[in-house]
């Protein structure tokens, strides 16, 4: 049983721009269950990167504790890799970013990880705006602890075992919307179509990117009560329209109707360009954005696709004004202040 | 000075103790950091002390001053002056001073205290402010300096180092230098035009602080990370430490800006608590740059979790924990020394953390370097212990040095070039034999090098593995680094001075005390070795020190003794030896307990040896 | 069993390990508990003990059973009959086999596993189970029961018993009744028409379990805490401690009911970590309710600010830490006793807390229960410390019993009359003289009785203050407080064996490989004296057991020898006594290497006595 | 200097129902700052317990730290109080409601405490729907630390020391509103006429109600440059309209003009009724809700008074199906199975 769909006929060992196969991107043998929401996202991540042609060594994966944060080992084998503490990646993101602003990000986190113990961290990375890429493999579930309920979970919806979950559902990208997240987009680990551009934009994109990607958990939370399985996915999903990603200098192919398109700019020149379904939605105004969300949720859609997009906030390595050379690569000379000036200090205290 | 007095007046040239009680949030402070440093430009040494509500306005505040030409800087207990201008802790401020002590007070409201056997000096300092400043705010605010300005009158302070001291705090805002004058101006001329003068405690200027420097341990450790190289601060407001970060923040923003482009060479981020303020020191650390973080007690317990993870995952990283009473949120503004087991075994599982321990602000300075060298050559947690005591309040220490050849050392981090000459890099695996491995940073290298870092269970290649010898040889080879690091630490400092003495241990602020309470106690022909502890893991000297002593008192600023468990529990120490000598009320230990304690005790012990003899 | 043998075939009756080697997440857990129950109720000692990944599923996975007619149920090592389903670890799971052991493995896929010494069984469980099972399912699970019942014939498990656990088993769903009959018999057949049987090793009815029950640590803890009358759980999943609350709700779902209107007496909230799970459960126990958390390692750092609050506010709690390997995330399927240290002096600042150590299901229930009595009676954090091997396995322990004529001892709080007959209430007046106060519930009396609970200083009345004396006194009479708590934990069970014996101080789940130690070191001649440690503070009886032994082995499953620093810091016992025994692989320590270890220090011991005398 | 409004003439030592004065619902000395924002709202609790005829040994005071968390101790002195740790209130809450759910759980917090260290807990307290009220007593800054910057301060505001504020805030009513909090108010410390009404309705509300009150730091944040500051209240408060609290039986007296007024039935029996000042405010629908107050946000506004309640929900002790009888009054025969029991127990496990 595999859910990963076949890539859109590329041969495997098909090189990009730096020479690379997409076999150079992979990881470690996954240890998740078979058919696991996570390892499609994987495999999205390796598409991504293979396809922005990004070098590995120049990414920091970044992950917390569960199936989810395992997920990092996965991918990118020559990334360097922070498996932390449960709920806690946000915060050493945060300081990695300010350590050497010049690598990409990469964020990998769960539903218990991210809304219920770290949702602390999560708030204040967003509010922060730490330039990173911060992926939810949501499943509604703690996968790895065996089954409970995670905060991300619907109301009435039932678990493994048969129980009610009781509580109403955290939705993460609408909080990461309301905080000022600048890059929100929510999609699924079954839909590499759409995953695939979604996550390159987001790599793309300068300040924090959140992917909410309803990730199923075949062993805990697919059954048929559940609703974040694949067939209830499948028969919700929503999409806010198509997505494509133009690299650099491109053009964009396509041309849709009048009112139906939208363009949004990312940081390095490269465009996302969305195809909508309707015209009332409009992912650079949080406003309407967050009503499209609010009315398909009551509409019991699953709404997916970039939810909102802004590139020209600022992100907190310039909040900071630091400096262009990463921290860790000053010279000695230039910050230590050196045994002059501390005569001066000296003579200030006496 | 219309009192008759029974007991005969106090009197001393350069060695007393005054206390000025103020109202919380009055702006007090300032003119009370004047007195103090005129004692310092007076060459005479001085002990500026705090003692504050967890308040911010209209409680009770003291600043106590003890002046003493001896250097003897520790809290000496008993008020010899007392400069009361808060009603509400009147009958507390009067009772304290000592016979023959004298008293100070606003006597525009008079007062009647029932005391005999002082001297009642009254100055309507209200009353003078009204008359001579229309600004409400200011006629508030001067009577503060103009008390400053009775004193100096009184004690024979002399006038130009206040003048100059005055224009220099206004350096920037020369206009308030005039009405300041004034206002000091005031409480002198009513002194010199109204009372007699000087009482029997007087000043005179000395020469006892030639390369000194007055500045509090959070201001100098601050300064010491960014020496020390530190880029990046993440931090969690709570007193004492605040100070620290913010101290460490001032000095970057003054050197450590890029002069061509007004960018910032450091980073400095409030988390929004401590466990984020540590786990972002943690990632930078982890990406190679030298970040630190600095708490207190709460923020500690709630870094637990963190914590194992830097020690287990091998990760540098520097803490100051500026030490207050615990438990709990406990006594927010007062000193103890009582997180020392909570520190160096933070966290779950066998662990075991670097701390040193700077007993003033020099130390301060110097570890804070240090321990950034430290981090990163041992690749763990270095904890930089200190306390409210030596933070927070200005002491006199000697001047900072600075060696301009000295290059950090940034420990075992491989380059790209390094990498390029490697058959086969593990992250974990013991090269060297001394339980410290080799570490890359993220970026380095673009084939080789990279490795997944983990607080799990892992092998000598940072693969994950539930292999339990594996995992027992990784916890084993921790210890030998912990051996390892009981060599790179400070190593204590040790007076011997005599035959046949006690020894006495101590370590952090009671440094003070103990060096008044070894002059006083040979005094009374007890002879105390001293060592102080600069340093867990504790190192040879630590060891030989106690091995030649048969009674060791162990002096502490907290209930349970806990150096003296560290020492027993790593080193397999009699407990007979070592003696728990304890004081935990929160207020900084005195001379004179330390003093009672030990003697009480060596009398009975020497009597017991003769005893024996007989 | 086909192969020429160079070793010959173990043989034994009652007495083996057997080890079953499978893919997790395969479905082999009911079939192996299955295997282990059948022991039991053929009346035959027996220790199952899960050995799993921290992975849901695809890993290899192991579940090994030792069955010993004399009751020596603590971990073996080596393993006679191995039951390979799982083709990724053949190559460990064969190697392991001691020589002259059986090897049983799936043969539809023919192997050549170059051991000449070991009989090989093959029964080609895939192929019979496609053969005789449509649904994929279906043949993918009843390979497992299959080999139930291959093993049934070849070491004559009684085939009632397993007819009867599967019935049992399958109580609600009787339609599986059938078809796991014939997965059972397919095995079963197997052997009997095609292999000669029985093996060399095989099981016999016994009488040996009488007044035996076969439960999980963590499932008879949150039994206990039924019985102990708590009505509030909050916790948080993290292995191995997930269990325990889930027991707890388990069994308040059947017993804690109203019948009348089908509502809860009881509360269970999944916390949103493990800082909420403890203040929950503070805020549950402040408010006059029995209440609980149950973690391991890393909540115990989480909750550590937490625990200081509890202990300085004196709130009851009940704690259950079920402990795994350490540090940080550590070996989170793997056991330990490391966390020793972390509870007993949790959180910074001078704290100190009760724990108690079971040592068996029985004593996990026992204790679960009385840890409310003790928390109600001390007003402090009380922690549970068991840890994985006992907590997730399923152990064989006495019955549980309860005198339904026991009341709760809900410790000293007031009523509303009490209140209307006092003049001066205050919640921190030390009225008994033995360190613990009256409290109120909030709601309790309209006018008198309430207070203001903080974690900051206060004094007899609950004020705030910054009063350094009345601090000090506060925490002196929480010592006095500790030492209370010493007369009412459990007392160690101490068993003297002879005079001149050296001592052995263990705790939790080492007791079953220590008591076999014992008998084999008797068989050496060496003579021990045991004291299975129950609680901290340590009460009398621990002193004494000391006192009286001039060379003690503490033995844990730690590297830092945690307890015996505990023993040290508190009891001034001198290190030379008090000899470190460590085992810290993660997993389950074991009477050989207990034993080894002594006899070698006993050796030299004795040579070194004997050449003093000489 | 002082802040506190006179109360409308109301004779000190006038008696409510239970035949109780206002001294009786006050608490010690207070030792803030005079003019502190926060003694303000003790005095409107105060009122506010007076007027409901509040029994004050029914109410548990709990808090965290921060001048802020003070509080509690300067009013009800006949409550029992829990001044816990920092940023930790609402799980104490939450344990503390589980265990007696007859009392009146009053919380209260600071924006240090509730939308930093303590924002996770804050969270997940409103997802479970604990019967409190919740008060945050925001005047965007650390008080009792010494005048940092909250995650409340508004971008670009500057504090004392004249430094800029370098993030955007977090506004915990929309954040609540989100998370389905079921009563969410947001008020002045100033002006008690408006407040005093949101508390008591607060008070009778069941389930999770947050009052958002800014409530200015003399001391640290009252200057010129700063958002949160007396004036800076007084200019751009903008309310949604005028509440009243209407007690149990008492019939609402005003008519409004159609369309203007709305009614929020609260659990006892009485009733809030609003006379909004705009037609497009709907306390009762959160969606339209959340849109007027960004709308408002836009405008430089800061939206005051009822802004989202909901009197159908479900509260935790509900949702956990939990006896009539508070927990901690249960006979030790109804919780503890006995020996009977544990001998079937015993034979399930041999
Ligand atoms: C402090 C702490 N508490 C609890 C755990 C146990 N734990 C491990 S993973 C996990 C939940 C993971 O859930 P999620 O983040 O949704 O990841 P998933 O496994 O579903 O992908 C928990 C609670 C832990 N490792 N650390
Ligand atoms: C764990 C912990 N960290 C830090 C502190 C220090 N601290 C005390 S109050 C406070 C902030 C209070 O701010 P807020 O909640 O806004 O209250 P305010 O004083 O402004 O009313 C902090 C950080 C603490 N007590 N505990
Ligand atoms: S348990 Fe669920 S989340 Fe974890 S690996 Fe398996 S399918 Fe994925
Ligand atoms: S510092 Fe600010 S918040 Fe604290 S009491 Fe003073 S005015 Fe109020
Ligand atoms: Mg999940
Ligand atoms: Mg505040």
């Amino acid at each position: 049983m595999t859910f990963i769909k076949p890539l859109n006929h590329h041969p495997k060992l098909e090189k990009n721009n730096l020479g690379l196969t997409r076999r150079d991107y992979e990881g470690a043998v996954s240890s998740l269950c078979a058919g696991c929401g996570h390892d499609s996202i994987s495999a999205s991540i390796i598409e991504s990167c293979f396809n922005l042609n990004i070098e590995s060594y120049k990414v920091a994966k970044l992950s917390g504790i569960g199936c989810s944060s395992k997920a990092p080992a996965y991918f990118l084998n020559q990334s360097h890799g922070f498996n932390s503490v449960h709920g806690r990646m946000p915060s050493v993101a945060t300081g990695a970013n300010c350590a050497n602003r010049d690598l990409l990000y990469l964020g990998v986190s769960g539903d218990g990880d991210s809304a219920s113990i770290g949702i602390g961290q999560f708030i204040h990375a967003i509010r922060r705006q730490v330039n990173m890429v911060y992926i939810i493999e949501n499943n509604g579930t703690y996968g790895l602890t065996k089954g409970q309920f995670s905060a991300t979970n619907d109301l009435d919806s039932k678990n493994k075992y048969g129980d009610d979950n009781l509580f109403k559902p955290i939705d993460l990208a609408t909080m990461a919307i309301q905080l000022g997240a600048t890059y929100v987009a929510r999609s699924f680990s079954g839909d590499r179509e759409q995953l695939i551009p979604l996550i390159m934009g987001a790599m793309q994109h300068k300040g924090f990117a959140l992917l909410d990607i309803i990730s199923p958990c075949v062993t805990f939370n697919n059954h048929a009560a559940s609703t974040k399985s694949y067939d209830y996915i499948r028969e919700h999903n929503e999409a806010v329209g198509k997505t494509d990603f133009v690299p650099l200098g491109e053009e964009i192919k396509t041309s849709y109707d009048e009112g139906t398109s939208v363009e949004v700019n990312l940081h390095d020149g490269s465009k996302l360009s969305l195809e909508k379904t309707d015209k009332n939605f409009d992912p650079c105004d949080a406003g309407k954005s967050l009503n499209f969300m609010r009315e398909k949720e009551k509409e019991g859609k699953v709404l997916t696709g970039l939810l909102y997009a802004d590139s020209t906030a600022k992100d907190l390595i310039e909040t900071l004004n630091m400096t262009e050379t990463p921290l860790n690569q000053l010279d000695q000379d230039l910050i230590c202040p050196g045994s002059k000036i501390l005569d001066l200090i000296n003579k200030d205290l006496s | 000075m219309h009192n008759l007095k029974k007991v005969e007046s106090i009197s001393a040239v350069n060695n007393f103790v005054i206390k000025f009680a103020n109202v919380n949030g009055s702006g007090s402070a300032s003119a009370n950091q004047m007195f103090a440093k005129a004692m310092f430009r007076m060459g005479i040494p001085v002990s500026p002390k705090n003692i504050f509500p967890s308040n911010i306005q209209g409680l009770p505040t003291w600043f106590e001053v003890r002046v003493n030409e001896d250097g003897y800087l520790g809290s000496r207990g008993g008020v010899d002056i007392a400069v009361a201008m808060n009603p509400q802790s009147y009958s507390k401020d009067v009772e304290e001073i000592s016979p023959g002590g004298f008293l100070l007070y606003d006597s525009t409201w008079k007062r009647n205290f029932n005391r005999d056997d002082i001297t009642i000096i009254e100055i309507p300092f209200t009353q003078l402010c009204v008359e001579s400043f229309k600004n409400p705010k200011q006629r508030a605010l001067f009577k503060n300096i103009a008390y400053v300005g009775a004193l100096s009158a009184l004690l024979e302070i002399e006038y130009k180092v206040l003048e100059t001291l005055i224009s220099e705090q206004f350096e920037k805002k020369p206009s308030l230098i005039e009405p300041n004058l004034k206002a000091l101006n005031l409480g002198r001329d009513y002194v010199l035009e109204n009372l007699s003068f000087p009482i029997g405690i007087t000043v005179s200027r000395s020469d006892k602080l030639e390369n000194k420097i007055l500045i509090s341990g959070n201001e100098a450790a601050g300064l010491g990370a960014v020496y020390g190289g530190a880029t990046f601060c993440s931090w969690y407001p709570i007193t004492p430490s605040t100070s620290l970060a913010e101290g460490f923040e001032k000095y970057a923003k003054k050197y450590r800006v890029e002069k061509e482009t007004g960018k910032n060479l450091f980073a400095s981020v409030q988390a929004e608590d401590e466990l984020a303020a540590i786990g972002m020191a943690i990632g930078a650390n982890w990406n190679g740059a030298r970040a630190f973080t600095a708490t207190s007690g709460p923020g500690i317990s709630l870094m637990s979790e963190f914590l194992g993870l830097a020690y287990f995952a091998e990760i540098p990283l520097v803490l100051f924990n500026v030490q207050r009473g615990g438990p709990s949120t406990g006594m927010p503004t007062r000193t103890q020394q009582s997180d020392v087991l909570a520190c160096a075994y933070a966290s779950h599982g066998d662990t075991k953390h670097v701390l040193i321990f700077p007993s003033d602000p020099k130390e301060c300075f110097d570890f804070a370097a240090k321990a950034f060298d430290l981090a990163d050559q041992l690749q763990t947690p270095v904890f930089v212990v200190s306390d409210l005591d030596m933070g927070m309040n200005d002491w006199v220490c000697d001047k900072f040095e600075w060696d301009d050849k000295y290059l950090f050392n940034k420990g075992k981090v491989l380059s790209k070039d390094d990498l390029d000459e490697m058959e086969n890099y593990g992250r974990y695996l013991d090269v060297d034999n001394d339980g410290i491995c080799y570490r890359t940073y993220p970026g380095t290298h673009p084939e080789k090098g990279a490795f997944f870092t983990r607080g799990t269970s892992h092998d000598e290649f940072a693969n994950y593995t539930e292999n339990g010898d594996i995992n027992a040889a990784t916890l084993t080879r921790l210890m030998k680094k912990f051996r390892t690091a009981s060599e790179l630490v400070p190593e204590p400092i040790i007076e011997i001075n005599g035959k046949d003495s006690c020894g006495v241990i101590f370590y952090g602020s009671t440094s003070p005390a103990i060096h008044e309470a070894k002059d006083l106690l040979k005094e009374k022909e007890i002879n105390v070795d001293l060592m102080q502890i600069r340093s867990f893991p504790f190192n040879l000297d630590v060891w030989e020190f106690i091995a030649n002593h048969d009674r060791i008192y162990v002096v502490e600023q907290n209930r349970d003794s806990q150096m003296r468990t560290l020492i027993m529990a790593e080193g397999g120490i009699s407990p007979e030896i070592l003696r728990p000598l304890v004081h935990f009320t929160g207020d900084p230990i005195q001379a004179s307990f330390i003093v009672s304690k030990i003697s009480e005790r060596e009398v009975n012990y020497k009597s017991h040896i003769n005893a024996k003899k007989r």
